[in-house]
């Protein structure tokens, strides 16, 4: 994994808090179930149908009845349960999931997010993407700051078609850790050696400095 | 009155060229494979058919785009398959890709009478377009309706001969939502189980939603990413 | 029991076809149960959430926390399932129960039912009946011909509020069975002695009679 | 993290004066016995009680009545209470009849998130007045609204730490919906299991839908209408 992933993960897991129920994304937010302290009580949901998502098995308990959204295998947790599709997204829909980790492709100073088609590529589909960014009560998105080009992938507006509009709680990217509020979007932290001055850079979407942030790291 | 068929050949003729076909499984998991299998050797042409994903080249739904009897393809995700991409570009299959919460959601107002319901899953996407629109207790939703099927395909753990269904983990996902979508639903089972012998208090598909009982043999049941511990 | 009741529960039985899903309505129609013949396969479906009623238990095996939809203990039939009442309704607004059987106060020519309120007389509420009329894929009503003061209680329009309109397959009276078809309600039987003439007497709605009927009873 | 508690007074002491409250059972069948009796022990005023039933006169939801705790009941039928028509007949008590399956589904949607669905049930009756109605597949529909609660009371069978829950035969009725739907819930059980003594495949509530967990003792479980086989 680039250090940078690693980085991402290693901030978006702290997230994660006590005693809580949540839904990691497919692909890098999938990773940050390793990285859960142990003695944190978590509930991970996957939604094709398990509550108490476990580690993944020694090869003899692989079982192909028991897989995560990701389709991998997996175990389930004491204490886990399944049921049928309807009610996996009744739980989400229903705001019964405290936090939701998800990748992104794009996200907007409102808060929208982006991060299912390429238009012009081939379409594969938004799985429950859509859903889970209407329904979780915190959405945390994570993503690199910027595409391979370097360009800022949090923009003004979305480029992309939408996955949800207004619906990102927080963003972690690998250089900043951003809060969307009523007034607009928020700088919380700098990370990984950052200075808000790189930050300002790199981000096309305005924002405003968090007070607290101000006070560690100077006005710019 | 015994729901129990022996012929997944004879089952599958029911269903009629143009049909809309519901399908139980998430990826390839929970598959109904037996009766795909037979839908695919009897041919059944230009169907409709709602399903999480597509099954991948060779197995699955895979083998009916192979065979080209699917004209539309409504699902969440249809990324594990090359022949769907090449039919889709080529303008052969025509897709309605659908959020899983909300294909789960129409899936079950289908089986449930539900016509339409309103979420806000979907809302400033693409999805929205051209669906009526209702702020409903400060939240704006768009318009959604049921999907009910002429046929379901289903796979089941254990079942008994009046059609009662049990499932294993996650292989349950959309099939209870199938079973109950389909005006004719034909559940496949790797257990045929004495009546009486379910637990009523844990039954996961009532008798009255099944029309056809078979019993599967040799399933295969693949796994798309067999994950272990890493010593 | 009445021997008008006797009766009118005599006919309704026959409308129980072997391998059908059958939902009772409370009171009379819950008597039909007790005659239905042992060699026929049906499961009952009571509202509150149980799909095979069995008869009545024994002394010794009642069970408070097995109840039908009347509130009275039964038992539960071999293949039977216990699900919530949501389900429950799904399985009745979706179309899987076969037959409904229910009371009503009045029909009209149109095959509007009402069946739950009387003006002016205290609600005690619709319960699942509303549900059951929309849902159920026929609707047998079953009802004394005539009210206590002899009046028609088959109207051209309902008086009192509806359950559903133009819901009712079928009315079984004392005296008459009636179907109702887009051309609207048909005398298809007479019933315990009563004769074509007695049935238009004792009926307010317009309706036509059955060729098959006009055969064997000639034209009145 | 467990969810048992062991007082039903704190738990009941959660729910405000004018609260939105869903309450579990038909009936008296599977009733949340322990947590209404708090609750008329606590005189918590000015509840909206949403429950297919309203008890009766002394035991249930009709000790909630006799206290004078309620100002509006939603329900589908009310017929075996006495104080509630005397309430209801000089104002007291407002109320709110819901076709039974409608009240169901409501409840379900509130806990599913979905903010409203078309029905059949109830056109054409005074249920229908006001209601937005709309033609959907051809069917005409009025439009029904979630519900959801401040607080839930449901009564389960047996539960674990974490508050997965298991219903017995038809005492299940709404409390799996009440309980999806109380954004407090307080699940009172038979029988307390050690977590992982539940069968993950065979969970009827799970653990995220409940709050608060208390085992209540000796139930009472009062039947309305004992009928046994004639001799």
């Amino acid at each position: 994994m680039s250090s940078q992933r690693e980085n991402i993960i290693q901030r978006a897991v702290k997230e994660v808090e006590d005693g809580t129920i949540v839904n990691l994304g497919i692909g890098m937010p999938t990773m940050i179930a390793n990285y859960i302290p142990a003695d944190k009580d978590i509930f991970l949901h996957s939604e094709n149908g398990l509550l108490g998502i476990g580690p993944y098995p020694e090869e003899e308990d692989v079982d192909a009845d028991l897989i995560n959204a990701g389709k991998e295998t997996v175990t389930v947790k004491q204490g886990g349960s399944f049921f049928d599709n309807a009610e996996s997204f009744a739980m989400i829909r229903g705001g019964h999931i405290d936090l939701a980790i998800l990748g992104g492709m794009e996200v907007s100073g409102q808060g929208d997010l982006a991060n299912w088609m390429i238009p012009g590529k081939m379409v594969k589909g938004m799985g429950g993407a859509m859903d889970i960014v209407q329904g979780a009560k915190k959405v945390v998105i994570i993503m690199t700051h910027t595409n391979k080009e370097g360009e800022s992938k949090i923009r003004t507006e979305c480029a992309l078609p939408l996955t949800g509009e207004k619906v990102v709680s927080r963003l972690i990217t690998d250089m900043a850790v951003f809060d969307f509020t009523p007034s607009g979007m928020v700088l919380k932290e700098v990370l990984n050696g950052a200075d808000v001055k790189t930050v300002e850079q790199y981000t096309e979407a305005s924002f405003t400095i968090d007070e607290a942030l101000i006070d560690r790291e100077g006005k710019q | 009155m015994t729901k129990v068929q022996t012929s997944f050949e004879e089952s599958v003729a029911r269903i009629q060229d143009g049909a809309t076909l519901i399908v139980g499984g998430f990826g390839l998991c929970g598959i109904p494979e037996k009766a795909i299998q037979a839908l695919a050797e009897k041919g059944t042409k230009n169907l409709t058919v709602v399903s999480n994903n597509c099954g991948v080249n060779d197995w699955g739904l895979g083998l009916l785009l192979e065979n080209k009897q699917i004209n539309k393809m409504v699902a969440s995700y249809v990324g594990e398959n090359k022949i769907f991409e090449e039919q889709y570009l080529n303008g052969e299959l025509e897709v309605e890709l659908v959020p899983q919460g909300t294909l789960a959601e129409r899936i079950r107002a289908g089986g449930a009478g539900i016509p339409g319901f309103y979420t806000p899953t979907g809302v400033g996407t693409p999805i929205a377009e051209g669906k009526e629109h209702k702020v409903i207790g400060g939240r704006q939703c768009i318009l959604e309706e049921a999907i009910q099927g002429d046929a379901a395909l289903v796979k089941a753990w254990k079942g008994d001969a009046y059609g009662n269904l049990i499932y294993r983990k996650t292989a349950r996902n959309f099939n209870p939502l199938a079973a109950a979508a389909g005006k004719f639903t034909i559940a496949e089972v790797e257990e045929l189980v004495d009546v009486g012998e379910l637990d009523p208090d844990f039954i996961h598909t009532p008798s009255l939603y099944v029309q056809h009982l078979l019993v599967g043999t040799s399933y295969e049941k693949r796994i798309e990413r067999k994950t272990v511990q890493q010593a």
